[in-house]
């Protein structure tokens, strides 16, 4: 043996014994996949569980439909769905589904004429969008809108204390909620430090608050259209408010759609057609759900593959608007393009933010069955909270004992319980929590048990 | 026309080898064709042992086609036929029976331009045939100098014998597929205007090589060159055509063809007033 | 005679080359290139046309003006041939410019997240938005070789055996075979993925490198089998018939003449067939689909491949997985590139070489 | 002089011992392997697309509306959702007619640069690039679709996009170069643009194979005769390598028809006969399967496996007019 084989033997030794280190005994290979939507939240469940556990969990995206049927023909040990399991995909094994994860849809886009702010829409401005009618910016229904919830823009461009934010919601025309929230170290290093809601055109503190430990506090006050305020922690600045006149420019509404067939497009077409406009057809195909269909508006409605194709066309565009998992919005590349959530307004009247807590009062609003699927309720006219738009992602797992169901179980409780709840927020999605939860942890339990 | 014979005044002699014994090689009122053009008509030849026939005649006249029919190289052209037959040893090698790959067992040949294999060494080379026709040898050294050594090439090359074919000069190569066509130990040699692509050097060598290869086997040798033919053969036959198939106008010692030759053509060919 | 004389004396000469560009003139057209330049510069500024697609615009215009602005001192053949050239030098540059800036692209953007665990390590326990030296492509990399292996090992012998079919069997049906191994070379690869998608893994009940190699192998085989065909048919005839004149049967000559003489062109066959499905995506994700971890099992379900790697980084979307999808493209650029070469030299040394010159 | 009669021809066959039949047998064995294979590729797109061919006939390659009713969806979550009737609709002739337009922009770029890129390397290059620029080239040809994809959405799409505009600004007058909206990006001239850049290196590097083998003398000739190289270009080269070139080109679009990555990231696909190039409204059969797939019901897989048979064989028809120009026109040794 010469010398450079010998070296080449060595490393592949070496290489060798890398990798079965990695691979610990008992570890299980198992394979999953489906839905697209709950992708940016599984990453980093998967890596985190098989970084904790040991086993080597893969989940492939493919889209809801081929899940299912792989999930039957057992290519798939579990699958991700964002829809039910139709009779002809359902599996003759003992099955189960799982909720773990929701997400909100935000209504992005575009505006470069808004300075920032953030767009308020009404679900009848949102059918007039996505269905064609509306088909400029100064459109008066969108301006309609506006009046109705005038918006109110941050002015300052970055806050004097690293880590911490606030968000400003109208309640009314008169009153208004702010929400700061501080990321854990920012907590730490101001404890007892003062949040203040001041008001700098009459130099008064209308709200005070000491920094705890929660991380997320709210404060309402009734607002001036004419006055500006600044949100201060310990004295030092995070946002000042103003009210802005926003003046809609005469610019074309590009709508981009997802080209593919994707459950994101089929749960938007829910809530068209359950909270806006029975028109709507529910289909996997942004083409075949709206009523009458794209074809007509030709260009001026584009579709996109995937959700950051949809997001980035978004983001490049001006005047552009679409819809997409929060995710694939706030992430900070996109929003320094200047892309943007919409508020949208709930069955209540009130125009909501797409947040975790606002899509999990709209889910708590609706029931779930004994199968574990969350049913929505788009009539919730009392809730003031929720946001309606949005989706429920579902596990699928077999019930058969078998080493690999019992880790796939493993896994379904483990995000429930401790992932779920601990990071899907800062993913951007929601998570499951109260009862839906405790329903998911059973079923999660049933993977496996034979 | 007249049968020509060209009779033998050595009688049959021993080869080595489990090759049968070799009583002569001769055609009987041969024909050749391609699709429907017919290329050559009623040849009949006898050549005489151990000595060198030269095939001369212009261009067109079915030297080659002749030289190919005699170890059945002519049928692998596509839509080729023939007539009459062609005896060795007494039986015909167009016999339904006759396996072709054993006729050119025993009738080798040496091709126009030199061919070595491209992926052998000289020593592959020359061990070739042995290998491809599946022989049973073990002598392999020494084969490989004893034909190389006939083929006047030995010195040459005994320090290089594992370098590649194709590293020869085109003379060199030539006397390389010689070596090689005798280490199956053939009885006759068939040899195609192996000259035709080489340099008077390299030519004077290969002439040498053919007299003295003719002192074991029996070699026949198509040629466009009179000098060569007068120089190397000690039988020539003349081939012509008048537009038609190609024919033997007469066959002869070729001291007599280059003196005194019974046909006027012939001797107008020979002393170049064309061809 | 004198001149004869003289032209003996003549037995020092210096070499000279009297159809060489002096170098003024070279330093005179380099001059005025670097003026075009500026002055396609200028005129990005001024005109609508922008960036450096715009600028290279502007740049072959003004060349084309100038020429055909000179032509007009020349004579009409002259004139002909100054402006075909800058048309055809244009044009070339046109057609390079794309893979140019592929290349350019692919190195800048996949520079970013090369670090030696990138090559050994795999996603198993990162996701891809962790930090650029976290994590890597080496299970991708192995799908891939796997799979290619595989589709080597099944379409190598199917492709050779079809090539020794065309040029040495000839049978019946060399004209069918030919035409349909042309035709077989159109067909889509998604087409090839539904076939297999929908016969192996639908039989297996599992996605598997198996199916994923497979796929390749459709695609690969008209690739294959035409190279083996040609590389066959450079073999002159001469060898052939030598090796029949020695008393060998067809098959022995074919085994041991024919194939070791293109020995060379046969491995260049197969590096050109990996060459161009290792970047083949389209059907991978309909039968290997990917993975996070080392899979060595081409049976044991789904397998990662560098295509699918860098189609799921890119669709993950975020700026980090983005990333690692380009640099996922820069080593399957590399992978091609490296198979490429070695095809190359040993096209290069193919014994053929020197008798397919002399044929020329 | 005896008048010989001519005998009969012996018609000669080659006689194959028992092992060379053997081995002929393996190998016509291993050549009928691919006409198999493709005859079940054939045989299976055939079957199970049948089903959607009995249902729409015809209407499948005219017509122009795809729809898929879903499987009750999540929104009654009962059990047991009630069958509705199934609407589906399957049709493709958009996206035919959208792959035939977008490949043959592409084809209308790639050609003269593919010409004029082979003559160059010929012709004008200097020999001491030579080398490097026909392995540049053979690289660029084996460049994965799957980067073109990548590199035409994340780099050219600005371009292609400024191009569009351009073109747009001066030449709408002409309807293929008329808008209904104004927004470029996703256009089949943007595509094909990503898809000629694909189809350069493949037709260029036909092209230049045909052109060096035109014989030396040829042009030597031309030269000697007092000839440019306009002219030697143009009554040579070019005859010469014409069948060669077209064969090229053929080949070329048969690779446009069918790719499938670079589309499906690069074109807006609308089910609507479209003829304005630079609007975002194309199609593409390829890329229309992909998109497809991943929530398609078991009717719908159906109707994509029946539009991968449409593509096949239209892929096939064009491959065949190019093999049987290669073979038309293959200078014989």
């Amino acid at each position: 043996m010469n010398k450079r084989s010998k070296r080449f033997v060595a490393v592949m030794i070496t290489a060798a014994s890398v990798l079965s280190s990695a691979s610990i005994a008992k570890a299980e290979n198992v394979t999953g996949g489906g839905a697209s939507f709950p992708v940016q939240f599984l990453t980093p469940a998967i890596a985190e569980f098989n970084k904790t556990f040991g086993h080597n969990l893969t989940y492939t995206s493919t889209g809801s439909g081929t899940g299912k049927k792989n999930f039957k023909s057992g290519t798939f040990k579990f699958a991700g769905t964002d829809s039910a399991v139709g009779s002809k995909d359902l599996p003759t094994f003992g099955w189960t589904y799982i909720p773990y994860v929701a997400g909100a849809i935000a209504i992005a886009y575009r505006l470069d004429e808004l300075g920032g702010a953030t767009l308020s829409l009404s679900p009848g401005t949102i059918n007039g969008i996505f269905g064609g009618t509306v088909e400029r910016w100064n459109h008066p229904s969108i301006a309609n809108d506006i009046k109705t919830n005038p918006t109110w823009a941050n002015q300052k461009k970055k806050s004097d204390v690293r880590g911490a934010t606030a968000l400003w919601e109208n309640i009314s025309t008169t009153s208004a909620k702010v929400t700061v929230s501080m990321l854990p170290a920012t907590l730490k290093s101001n404890k007892g430090k003062k949040i203040e809601w001041y008001n700098d055109k009459t130099k008064k503190v209308l709200k005070s608050l000491t920094v705890g430990s929660k991380a997320e506090v709210n404060m309402t006050s009734r607002v001036k259209p004419t006055d500006t305020f600044s949100i201060k922690v310990g004295g030092k600045t995070i946002a000042t408010f103003k009210q802005v006149k926003v003046t809609l420019p005469d610019r074309a509404i590009q709508v981009v759609y997802r080209a593919d067939t994707s459950g994101t497009t089929n749960n938007f077409c829910q809530y068209m057609k359950g909270a806006v406009n029975s028109d709507w057809v529910i289909n996997d195909a942004f083409q075949s759900c709206v009523p009458g269909g794209v074809t007509k508006f030709g260009s001026r409605f584009v579709g996109q593959p995937q959700n950051n194709n949809q997001a980035n066309y978004i983001a490049d565009t001006n005047g552009a608007i679409g819809y997409a998992e929060v995710a694939y919005v706030t992430d900070p590349t996109r929003a320094s393009k200047g892309i943007r959530a919409a508020n949208i307004r709930n069955a209540a009247g009130a125009f909501v933010a797409p947040t975790a807590a606002g899509y999990n009062s709209h889910l708590a609003g609706g029931a779930q069955d004994s199968r574990g699927l969350i049913s929505f309720d788009w009539k919730q006219t009392t809730n003031k909270t929720a946001y309606s738009l949005g989706a429920v992602t579902y596990g699928l797992c077999q019930t058969s004992s078998d080493a690999k169901n019992k880790v796939v179980a493993q896994f379904f409780e483990w995000m429930l319980k401790d992932f779920g709840p601990k990071n899907a927020e800062a993913l951007g999605y929601t998570p499951i929590l109260g009862a839906s939860a405790a329903k998911g942890v059973d079923l999660a339990k049933k993977c496996g048990a034979g | 026309m007249t049968q020509t014979q060209i009779t033998t005044n050595q009688s049959a002699n021993q080869q080595n080898g489990e090759t049968s014994k070799f009583i002569g090689l001769e055609t009987q009122g041969v024909h050749a064709w391609f699709g429907k053009h017919h290329a050559l008509s009623n040849v009949s030849l006898r050549f005489p042992e151990r000595t060198v026939t030269g095939l001369i005649g212009p261009s067109g006249c079915g030297k080659s086609t002749f030289i190919r029919l005699l170890n059945r190289m002519h049928e692998f052209i596509p839509s080729a036929a023939m007539a009459g037959s062609v005896l060795l040893n007494g039986s015909d090698i167009y016999a339904p029976e006759e396996d072709p790959a054993m006729i050119r067992l025993k009738v080798g040949m040496v091709f126009q331009k030199p061919n070595p294999f491209p992926a052998m060494t000289i020593r592959e080379n020359v061990l070739a045939g042995i290998k491809l026709a599946h022989l049973k040898r073990s002598n392999h050294d020494e084969i490989v100098e004893q034909c190389l050594t006939r083929a006047g090439l030995w010195k040459e090359v005994k320090d290089r014998l594992q370098a590649s074919g194709g590293s020869l000069s085109g003379g060199q190569q030539q006397r390389l597929c010689i070596a090689r066509s005798l280490a199956v130990e053939p009885q006759v040699l068939l040899m195609d205007e192996p000259c035709s692509a080489l340099d008077p050097g390299s030519t004077l060598r290969i002439e040498e090589t053919i007299k003295e290869l003719a002192e074991k086997i029996t070699v026949i040798i198509v040629t466009h060159n009179m000098q060569q033919a007068s120089r190397v053969s000690d039988h020539c036959a003349f081939f012509l055509t008048d537009g038609g198939p190609g024919y033997l106008v007469e066959a002869d010692a070729t001291r007599k063809m280059f003196t005194n030759p019974t046909d006027s053509r012939t001797a107008d060919y020979v002393q170049g007033k064309f061809g | 005679m004198s001149t004869v004389a003289n032209a003996g004396q003549l037995t020092t000469a210096e070499p000279r080359r009297p159809w060489a560009v002096s170098r003024s003139k070279r330093l005179l057209g380099f001059g005025r290139m670097l003026t075009f330049a500026v002055a396609a510069f200028v005129a990005t500024i001024l005109t609508p046309l922008a960036n450096f697609d715009g600028w290279a615009v502007a740049f072959l215009l003004i060349n084309l003006a100038w020429v055909i602005g000179i032509a007009s001192k020349l004579g009409a053949k002259e004139r002909r041939d100054a402006v075909l050239r800058v048309v055809i030098t244009s044009l070339a540059v046109l057609a390079f410019v794309p893979w140019l800036s592929i290349l350019v692209t692919v190195i800048l953007k996949g520079y970013r997240a090369v670090y030696p665990g990138y090559f050994i390590s795999d996603m198993r326990t990162s996701t891809p938005d962790d930090e650029l030296n976290i994590g890597g492509a080496g299970h991708a990399i192995v799908g891939s070789l796997i799979m290619v292996a595989i589709a080597t090992v099944v379409t190598l012998p199917l492709g050779i055996l079809t090539g020794i079919y065309l040029t040495e069997v000839r049978g019946r049906l060399t004209f069918l075979v030919r035409f349909i191994v042309q035709s077989m070379a159109g067909v889509p690869s998604v087409v090839a993925g539904l076939f297999i998608f929908a016969t192996v893994v639908k039989s297996m009940g599992q996605y598997s490198g198996l199916a994923g190699g497979l796929a390749l192998a459709v695609l690969m085989l008209p690739t294959v089998s035409r190279t083996a065909e040609e590389v066959l048919k450079l073999v002159p005839d001469d060898i052939r018939s030598a090796g029949y004149a020695l008393g060998a049967r067809q098959w022995r000559t074919a085994l041991l003449v024919v194939l070791p003489t293109v020995r060379a062109g046969l491995s260049t066959a197969a590096i050109l067939g990996v060459a161009r499905v290792i970047g083949e995506t389209a059907p991978l994700l309909l039968t290997s689909l990917n993975t996070n971890g080392f899979v060595w099992n081409p049976i044991g379900g789904t397998v990662a491949s560098l295509p699918t790697y860098i189609f799921a980084m890119f669709m993950y979307g975020t700026e980090y997985s983005n990333a690692r999808a380009w640099t996922g493209s820069l080593v399957l650029l590399a992978l091609v590139f490296f198979f490429f070469i070695i095809a190359r030299r040993l096209g290069n040394k193919s014994a053929l070489k020197a008798n397919a010159n002399r044929r020329k | 002089m005896t008048i010989v009669e001519t005998p009969e021809p012996r018609q000669m066959m080659v006689v194959y011992s028992r092992a060379d039949r053997i081995f002929r047998r393996i190998v016509t064995g291993g050549a009928l392997t691919s006409l198999l294979l493709l005859g079940f590729i054939t045989a299976f797109l055939v079957m199970r697309s049948a089903e959607t061919f009995r249902q729409f006939g015809l209407d499948f390659i005219t017509g122009s509306e795809w729809f898929s009713a879903g499987e009750d969806p999540l929104g009654g979550a009962v059990e047991g959702a009630v069958e509705e009737v199934d609407e589906s609709v399957f049709s493709i002739g958009p996206m035919i007619v959208g792959s035939l337009v977008v490949a043959l922009i592409a084809m209308l770029i790639a050609l003269p640069l593919s010409i004029g890129g082979a003559l160059y390397i010929e012709f004008y290059a200097p020999r001491s690039i030579y080398r490097v620029l026909v392995s540049l080239l053979d690289l660029a040809a084996a460049i994965p679709s799957l980067i073109f994809g990548l590199w035409g959405i994340q780099v050219f799409t600005a371009i292609g996009v400024r191009w569009a505009t351009l073109l747009n600004d001066r030449l709408s007058f002409i309807p293929i170069f008329s808008v209904e909206f104004e927004n470029f990006g996703r256009s089949p001239f943007v595509a094909g643009c990503v898809l000629a850049a694909l189809v350069v290196p493949i037709t260029t590097s036909v092209s230049r194979e045909v052109y060096s083998r035109t014989p030396r003398d040829l042009i030597d000739t031309c030269f000697a005769l007092g000839g440019s190289k306009w002219g030697a270009i143009r009554s040579v080269v070019m005859p010469y390598g014409k069948s060669g070139v077209i064969a090229g080109a053929m080949l070329g679009l048969g690779r446009a028809l069918g790719e499938t990555v670079a589309i499906y990231l690069m074109l807006n696909l609308v089910f609507r006969y479209s003829f304005e190039i630079l609007d975002s409204a194309g199609g593409n059969v390829a890329s229309m399967i992909a998109l497809k797939f991943g929530e398609a019901t078991d009717k719908e897989i159906s109707a994509l496996i029946a539009s991968g048979l449409v593509l096949f064989i239209i892929t096939l028809i064009v491959n065949m007019i190019a093999s049987s120009i290669v073979a038309r026109t293959t200078p014989r040794a």
